[in-house]
């Protein structure tokens, strides 16, 4: 039984038999096989082969979770570290494009340890699909690295007093070292932003029915999130903008989250308020409130800033892994692919368009 | 098959075990044949077929006695077919007394040895005598050998004085077989099937319609069968049924007709056509007997007169080539062609029999060539318990199957009955080449042989049953050389010269050559024989296997022929050899009317082509291919020369199919219901219970489960059958060792209706226990409608389904309890083959106890039923006692029950 | 990167192919385009017949470097018009099963473990066995005199596995030693 | 430059030069014994390893469980009983009222008498149990979600219009799994030639278990339609369940089977994947079913996700402008 606070928008399940794992027949076998025990409420209009899932989950570990994060708090970072660069704010600069770099490294070794042959991780490049969002992703990944890592290193050159065995480069770094930073911001939108598209465009029934709104859930948590890292990596005299950022952030996630939820397909959406998915979801949700509500207060006091950006951090990390283990959650269960799909089917046949259903009578 | 109108398989679940062949089936279905599938449960080839009609195992003498009795007094039969071509007008002896008239038997049983004495059987004769036996000698009445007399007769059935028979044609005479046929099966109604076989009657109008409808002239219908039918203490008689309602219907020797025997193995034809069987020489020449076979003359008098008709008046020229063939030079008209020096059988001498001497420690030692009797033959106990008695046992096998490792992991050794240092057995493993590392031919179901080309050379130490046993063979003629012992002379003057390839492989081919045949003296001398009509008594010619002969004509390996299919007509002949005479359908004479017209346009095969003066068609004609049709030559001439132009079968001794058999079959002319060993149904036709004339076993470690209205039936309730399933392979020793195969059906399990699950509590998926009078396995439980419970003698009656693919070793990817563990022995007297298709057991949750309790729980249960060794053997089923309590001469033994 | 391979990068060949999706041409690798099946490239094809069943289905065994690569059906076939069933087409696995037996392998009396034997060795130990129980176990004749001429002390089970002429090899050299208790499949 | 859905050829989409006719397969379910022929001979093809941890999975003769990167065809068992049957018949006969052409809305009153009413012939002879059995394969897709989504280009479309993987190019990044509408492809873990470990010491070597770690599903035996050759699994199948040819008289032999079962009164039949209006613009593996899709496992109003890609990257462009608008103001608003 679902317990989530949108009850009120459907009517109470009813008590339906499910063993995990699909390993057992939970299908709806009419031809009784003897120990099985009538169900009190009729089993509702839904029969799989066995209770086997339809999709397959992707073969994704929590690495890929983590890269969402992270991959948030770079495009973020970026973008700070861009604002800090042209409202002449170093320490924000530094530190934003500092943690641009760390996250977006952490964030690849995550991603090419999650592949089934690492070694071939190069073999990313190797076309441009406009219809992979993985490829186009990997683009952007690439793109977005280059320039971190140049205005990055140039930050480390200056925090190490030159040190660094440059030589004749030097020059050629501090000269791009502003282009990067813009191109760096430039590529963070869609770092943020194409993570979404990859989730949505799949066949997993949660990821799937959420591709309208989850961009704007995942833009919003990487700003609250990467907000989150600058208050707590700069001083608050610097960190103006952050807060600010993060407020919107939360804003966003917070509106974000509950229109998608309301304009999915309500079964669909059902992981998202179930099992370990609707603990981090909910978790996030009120940890947002608490950063943003910390940020707005007190955003000035230090220890309160680094707080609330801490908070901030945790509700990004946790609205990520929420989304990602919902969608695998779906994607294990028949009943989150055929159930939609049916009702979608019906409702089309309702309105008379019949000519485009995959099961024909000639 | 592909040209049947309506296809019955019954006793067969073919989809499964012959899935490519099934496609001929699913042609005729395309073409809007209709396919009916009667078998106690609803298999895959029920799920394709237009109706599945479930049966209690082992009652199906009442649904095809009760067809034959629809087609009689619906007056459906094919009159002009019957009247010509069988035996129906033929009058029977006298003394000929029905199973009706003597509670279920019929004259001459002799209740000592649980055989019949045949002579009252027979054909009545002119001057009122009977056709008797030609030189019967003074065998009659109680001789040891007449116990298992079955095995005595090649496949053409014994041999009658003459072919003048007492006829009345217009079928009215009570003495005509037509008559006693009507008689015999009155009483098989509709109602009948419905309370012996469980059947409702809707669905045997159903069965009954379907068949008359899709016969006669335009129309023709098939069975299909298997061991579903042979694997039954009454095995024989159910395939006689078939035959009469075949024969009564014009269904035999027609493209579509016939009865179809799907054999089980690669060349399981190959090895009943060259026997390495005890009881026949290769072409189904009799094995000689003692008391019976004495010398050549009566060995062939004993074959065939030289008054019958067919072509087994020629067995002397048969079995003189076949002396020249293995014993050359050696076989003179001195010394009656060497005949002594093949040895004699007294009695049966089956491998059932072989493994009981095994255990009274008279056989020491075991060659076993590709089987695995530990988990495939009947009583698995009995056969591990034998070979624990052997001095030394050879197993060739691909892999090491359980027959090899019974020693190290079989089940006794964990029950604790042997004790793996105890046993004496010196066991030789030796790994054998597969199929594609030698070559070879092989005979299929459809008697054709196709040659197989050898790929590569066998790998490691892999050798073939041709090499092994030519070089064995070698080996212990070099070490008898010098013998002067008489007894060796046959192994000395054995002819043993083949020509070897590099490796020491005999050439296959010259092993072909000698089957087939050659001259030996005169112009041709060596040259190929092309028809076993060449064959000569005078020692001018050798066969291997005269029905073989022709395989290699004019020196060309016909197995080997490979003209694609496409390239040819359906009947394809030039794709391999079909023996006899590349003949692909038997009888196939009858394809056309007695004036040799075809029946009909659609049925056309074989027919009498007038301008030519031969027989013509689609085949090789099975006749003489110049006895015009309404040839009558002189019956004295006896032989193929005495086939009148009406006489389609021309292996019988009077050239027609036998409604009634006088001779042949020795439990009883006609197929008479009888209930098998272990029923829980009491046999509502007859008072006697089992056949009178089943082989039984009588021993400790074979005991039998009561039967219906004994007391102790209701320990052992239930009915369960063994089967095949399509992904492995008979005892899993080709199957269970691969991943692929062993993936797809990883664990024994027993299929039971969901009524039973409910009754004794099985969870589905779970574990049960089967417990019989002989030992008890565990498997895991799948619940399903296809088992369906029937209401049959008056009480709701249970089937278990189980395949008996696994066994218990440590050597196969997968593992599990073998079926057969189950299975006592009791054996089909005219075959002598196990009673595997049904039996009584109890079925209980939860897995079986290990090691000591084992053994613990079988001997509870069977102490609980009273069983002792006589329960269930008893020959004839007294009709005074009928199962309440034992007669006064029964002493007070409570379970001295009848049968 | 070499002039070559760059031509070669997909991205390239997406544009030179007007494959702008990269859906086909433009992404093949070498080892794509030069893919033939193992029948193909096989030394010989022999025609041989399946070794479970009775139907008796064609089968094509396609050889390379002395090894059995490749088992399917015969198309030209009659009876199987190139089909087989699960078994059939295991077979290939059943003549290169890892589980597969290719050593001699021997158990003495009371020995609990298997151990290696040349296959020369057991072939004339199998031979010595066979004449000393032949010996031991005859019978000339019944008790009423009549010829028996046969041993009971040897047995032999199993034979629809095998060849026509390995059954004929085996009755004849069985029947000439006197050995009469011989069995198959057949039976059961 | 080629479509994201829609009925299209995708041979033609992808820009090969020669004109092969696109290949697919025809699964009759109806004739179909279930004796798993297929599985085995595309195992033994393509050195697939033996999956499975060897035990019962609870689906009556099914041990097979689902399609999977080591085992590309897969044969379903399904026991239904009286009233499933029925309720089958029904549905079956709603599409064949819904396939009818009707002018305008539905008509609210009783729908034309069809054909249908005078060919409800007696249904077949038992009609209490049966038995679906049903072999399942890759759908080789007009738009197939795993291809468009692939990164690396492993998966790619045939000169035949079969979608394959190239096993040499794929890194396992997974994506392709998720895109399948239908849960077909999948990344091989481990899939070991498990045989008895207690037998260790008697084997020489376990045959190592090719492609770890790499996407892998039915290839529709490209290596053999190459040397035109019909693919494994249709030439071994004995009833011919499997059929295989060009795509397009796959689909016509499919509609005449259908609609000859039709007359008999079988209106539980229907096909799956023939039309190319549907969601994938139709698949060339197409199937003849006698029940709803999903009593086999199959979704039943599949849809390739990359239709939706357009108006996803749409909505992610205007993410991408509010988040960077936010950062704006979050630094212009603090000018101050």
């Amino acid at each position: 039984m679902t317990t989530s606070e949108f009850d009120s928008f459907r009517p109470p399940e009813p008590a339906r038999r499910r063993r995990p794992g699909g390993k057992r027949g939970t299908g709806r076998r009419n031809s009784g096989d003897g120990s099985r025990e009538m169900p009190m409420v009729p089993e509702p209009e839904f029969t799989s082969y066995y209770g086997r899932p339809v999709v397959k989950p992707a073969p994704w570990g929590d690495d890929v979770a983590a890269y969402l994060f992270l991959g948030g708090v770079a495009a973020g970072s970026a973008l700070l570290g861009l604002g800090g660069q042209l409202t002449r704010r170093p320490i924000l600069r530094r530190n934003a494009r500092l943690s641009a770099l760390t996250a977006v490294s952490l964030g690849a070794v995550a991603l090419v340890k999650d592949l089934g042959r690492p070694e071939r991780f190069l073999n990313m490049l190797r076309t441009i699909k406009v219809t992979s969002p993985m490829s186009v992703g990997s683009w952007i990944l690439s793109a977005f690295s280059a320039g971190a890592a140049v205005s990055a290193v140039a930050e480390i050159d200056r925090m190490s007093g030159a040190r660094l065995p440059l030589g004749p480069l030097r020059t050629v770094l501090q000269a791009v070292e502003g282009p990067a930073g813009f191109e760096a911001a430039f590529f963070a939108g869609p770092l943020a932003a194409y993570t979404a598209v990859l989730l949505g465009d799949t066949a997993t029934p949660t990821w799937n029915a959420a591709h309208e709104e989850l961009p704007f859930v995942f833009v919003s948590s990487a700003a609250l999130a990467s907000a989150g890292l600058a208050m707590v990596t700069t001083p608050v005299h610097e960190a103006g903008p952050a807060r600010k950022l993060a407020v919107l952030g939360v804003a966003g996630d917070v509106i974000a989250m509950r229109v998608m939820e309301h304009r999915m397909d309500p079964v669909a959406a059902e992981p998202l308020h179930q099992g370990k998915a609707g603990a981090m979801l909910k978790w996030s949700e009120r940890l947002a409130a608490a950063g943003g509500l910390g940020t707005l207060l007190a955003g000035r006091n230090r220890a309160v800033a680094a707080a609330s950006g801490l908070a901030l951090l945790a509700a990004s990390a946790l609205t990520r892994f929420g989304v990602f283990e919902a969608g695998l959650a779906s994607a294990r269960d028949p009943r989150y692919t055929i159930e939609p799909q049916k009702n979608r089917l019906a409702a089309r046949r309702a309105a008379g368009i019949t000519g485009d259903s995959i099961t024909t009578a000639g | 098959m592909a040209n049947a109108d309506c296809i019955i398989i019954q006793g067969s679940n073919m989809a499964e075990c012959h899935p490519v062949g099934y496609q001929w089936v699913a042609e005729a279905k395309a073409r809007g044949a209709k396919v009916i599938h009667v078998d106690p449960r609803f298999t895959r080839t029920s799920a394709v077929a237009d109706k599945h009609i479930p049966i209690r195992a082992g009652s199906d003498v009442v649904l095809l006695g009760a067809l034959i009795n629809y087609v009689l007094t619906h007056d459906l039969w094919f009159k002009e077919y019957v009247s010509a071509y069988t035996n129906a007008a033929t009058l029977v002896h006298a003394d000929y007394r029905d199973a009706e008239d003597l509670g279920g038997l019929f004259s001459g049983f002799d209740p000592e040895t649980g055989a019949y004495d045949t002579a009252s059987w027979a054909y009545a004769e002119q001057g009122g005598d009977s056709i008797d036996d030609p030189g019967a000698g003074t065998e009659h009445g109680s001789d040891a050998s007449a116990r298992a007399a079955g095995h005595q007769f090649g496949s053409g059935g014994p041999p009658l004085e003459h072919a003048q028979v007492q006829r009345d044609d217009t079928l009215q005479d009570p003495r005509t077989v037509f008559q006693i046929l009507k008689r015999h099966y009155a009483r098989y109604t509709p109602e009948m099937v419905q309370d012996m076989c469980g059947i409702d009657v809707r669905d045997f109008e159903y069965l009954a319609h379907a068949i008359t409808e899709n016969s006669g002239r335009e129309r023709t219908t098939c069975f299909a069968y298997s061991v579903g039918w042979t694997q039954h203490s009454l095995g024989a008689q159910f395939i006689r049924s078939a035959a009469i309602l075949q024969l009564l219907l014009g269904n035999v020797g027609r493209p579509g007709s016939g009865i179809m025997a799907l054999r089980g193995h690669a060349s399981i034809q190959g090895s009943t056509d060259i026997p390495t069987l005890f009881n026949l020489l290769p072409g189904y020449l009799p094995m000689p007997s003692a008391g019976r076979h004495d010398t050549l003359s009566e060995y062939l008098e004993a074959i065939a007169s030289k008054k019958q008709k067919g072509y087994w008046t020629d067995a002397d020229s048969y079995t003189v080539s076949l002396l020249k063939a293995w014993w050359g030079d050696a076989a003179r008209a001195e010394n009656d062609w060497a005949y002594d020096y093949l040895p004699r059988l007294n009695g049966a001498h089956g491998t059932y029999e072989t493994v009981m001497s095994m255990l009274e420690d008279k056989v020491e030692g075991y060659f076993l060539l590709g089987q695995n009797p530990a988990v495939g033959s009947s009583n698995g106990r009995m056969q591990r318990m034998g070979m624990s008695h052997l001095k030394w046992l050879v197993v060739r096998d691909l892999n090491l199957i359980e027959s090899a490792t019974w020693w190290k992991d079989g089940p006794e050794i964990e029950s604790g009955e042997l004790r793996t240092e105890d046993i004496e057995t010196e066991v030789f493993f030796m790994p054998a080449a597969t199929h594609v590392e030698k070559a070879g031919s092989f005979t299929q179901t459809q008697r054709l042989l196709q040659w197989r080309h050898q790929a590569v050379a066998p790998p490691g130490e892999c050798q073939s049953e041709l090499q092994f046993f030519f070089q064995l063979g070698q080996r212990i003629r070099e070490k008898l050389a010098g013998s002067e012992d008489e007894r060796d002379r046959p192994l000395l003057d054995l002819t043993w010269d083949y020509p070897t390839d590099e490796h020491g492989d005999p050439d296959a081919e010259a092993v072909l050559a000698e089957i087939n045949g050659r001259h030996l003296n005169g112009p041709d001398a060596g040259k190929p024989l092309s028809a076993y009509t060449e064959l000569r008594a005078d020692g001018s010619t050798s066969a291997g296997c005269w029905i073989y002969t022709g395989v290699y004509a004019d020196g060309i390996n016909h197995a080997a022929n490979r003209k694609p299919g496409q390239e040819q007509g359906p009947a394809a002949s030039e794709w391999g050899w079909a023996w006899p005479a590349n003949r692909r359908i038997l009888y196939n004479r009858a394809s056309a009317d007695p004036a040799g017209k075809p029946w009909s346009e659609r049925k056309k095969y074989v027919w009498w082509d007038q301008e030519k003066g031969r027989w013509v068609g689609d085949d090789v004609p099975d006749f003489p291919v110049d006895r015009a049709p309404g040839s009558q030559p002189d019956p004295d001439l006896g032989g193929a020369a005495a086939l009148t132009g009406d006489d389609p079968f021309i292996m019988q001794a009077d050239g027609k199919g036998w409604l009634f058999a006088p001779k042949g079959v020795v439990d009883g002319p006609l197929p008479t219901h009888y209930e098998p060993q272990e029923s829980p149904v009491a046999n509502a036709l007859y008072p006697q219970q089992q056949n009178p004339a089943r082989l039984v076993f009588p021993r400790a470690d074979n005991l039998s489960a009561p039967s219906a209205g004994t007391p102790g039936a209701d320990v052992y309730p239930y009915v369960f059958t063994t089967y095949r399933l399509t992904e492995h392979h008979t005892a899993g020793g080709m199957s269970r060792w691969l991943p692929y195969l062993s993936e797809l059906q990883p664990e024994m399990f027993c299929e039971v209706s969901p009524e039973l699950a409910a009754e004794r509590g099985l969870e589905p998926y779970g574990w049960a226990t089967i417990i019989s009078a002989r030992s008890a396995i565990e498997a895991k439980v799948l619940v399903t409608d296809r088992m369906r419970p029937l209401a049959v003698g008056g009480h709701t009656v249970h089937q278990i389904g189980l395949p008996y693919h696994w066994g218990v070793g440590s050597n196969a990817v997968v593992s599990g309890d073998a079926a057969n563990d189950l299975l006592g022995v009791t054996l089909d007297p005219n075959v002598q083959i196990q009673e595997s298709k049904v039996a009584s057991c109890d079925i209980r949750p939860g897995r079986r106890p290990r090691g000591e309790e084992l053994l613990a729980l079988v001997s509870e249960y069977q102490a609980r039923a009273g069983v002792t060794i006589e329960t269930g053997n008893r020959a004839v089923t007294n009709p005074a006692l009928e199962g309440i309590e034992p007669g006064p001469g029964e002493g007070g033994r409570a379970a001295g029950g009848p049968g | 990167m070499a002039r070559r391979s760059f031509l070669q990068w997909p991205v390239v060949r997406q544009l030179s192919t007007g494959d702008l999706l990269g859906r086909g041409p433009a992404v093949t690798s070498p080892q794509t385009r030069t893919i033939t099946p193992r029948t193909a490239t096989a030394d010989r094809v022999v025609q041989s017949v399946c070794p479970y069943c009775a139907v008796g289905c064609g089968q094509r065994v396609y050889v390379k470097d002395e090894k059995v690569v490749q088992i399917e059906g015969d198309p030209d076939s009659p009876i199987s018009r190139g089909r087989l069933c699960p078994k059939g087409s295991a077979s290939e696995q059943l003549v290169n099963s890892p589980g597969r037996q290719t050593g001699v392998l021997y158990r003495a009396p009371r020995s609990t473990e298997w151990q290696q034997l040349d296959l020369a060795t057991a072939i004339d130990m199998v031979a010595d066995r066979f004449i000393e129980t032949r010996r031991r176990t005859w019978q000339q004749e019944d008790e009423k005199g009549r010829l028996l001429r046969r041993t009971m002390g040897i047995a032999s089970l199993g034979g629809a596995t095998l060849d026509n002429e390995e059954n004929y090899l085996i009755k004849k050299l069985f029947t000439a030693a006197g050995a009469v208790q011989i069995e198959n499949q057949a039976r059961i | 430059m080629g479509q994201l859905s829609g009925p299209t050829d995708p041979t033609a989409d992808a820009h090969w030069e020669h004109s092969h006719p696109r290949k697919g397969f025809f699964t009759d379910t109806s004739i179909c014994i279930g004796c798993k022929a297929c599985e085995v001979a595309c195992k033994e093809w393509n050195h697939n390893p033996q999956d499975g941890n060897l035990e019962l999975l609870g689906s009556s003769y099914d041990n097979t469980g689902s399609l999977g990167a080591s085992t590309w065809r897969h044969v379903a068992f399904i026991e239904q009983g009286q009233e499933r049957i029925t309720e089958a018949r029904e549905t079956g006969r709603a599409l064949v009222n819904l396939g009818m052409p009707r002018i305008g809305p539905p008509a609210p009153a009783a729908p034309a008498a069809t054909d249908l009413a005078e060919a409800d012939t007696t249904p077949p002879d038992t009609a209490d149990f049966r038995w679906l059995i049903s072999s399942d394969v890759c759908k080789h897709c007009t738009h197939a979600g795993c291809l468009d989504v692939c990164p690396t280009g492993a998966l790619f479309r045939t000169e035949f219009g079969t979608v394959v993987v190239q096993d040499d190019v794929c890194n396992g990044c997974g994506t392709c799994v998720a895109g399948c509408p239908f849960g077909v492809i999948e990344r091989r873990s481990n899939g070991t030639v498990k045989v008895a470990t207690s037998r260790e010491e008697q084997h020489t070597e376990h045959p190592a278990v090719p492609n770890v770690g790499v996407a892998q599903k039915c290839t529709l035996c490209y290596d053999r339609l190459v040397a035109d050759e019909t693919p494994a699994c249709a030439k071994a199948c004995p009833t011919t369940s499997i059929k295989f040819g060009n795509h397009d008289d796959m689909v016509e032999t499919a509609r005449e089977r259908v609609a000859g079962l039709h007359a008999q009164g079988l209106t539980e039949a229907r096909l799956y994947g023939a039309n190319e209006l549907d969601g994938v613009g139709g698949t060339g593996s197409v199937f003849l079913l006698l029940d709803e899709p999903e009593v086999y496992g199959l979704p039943p109003d599949p849809r390739v996700p990359t239709a939706d890609l357009p108006r996803m990257y749409r909505r992610a462009g205007m993410a991408v402008a509010g988040m960077v608008a936010a950062a704006a103001v979050a630094f212009l608003k603090g000018r101050a």
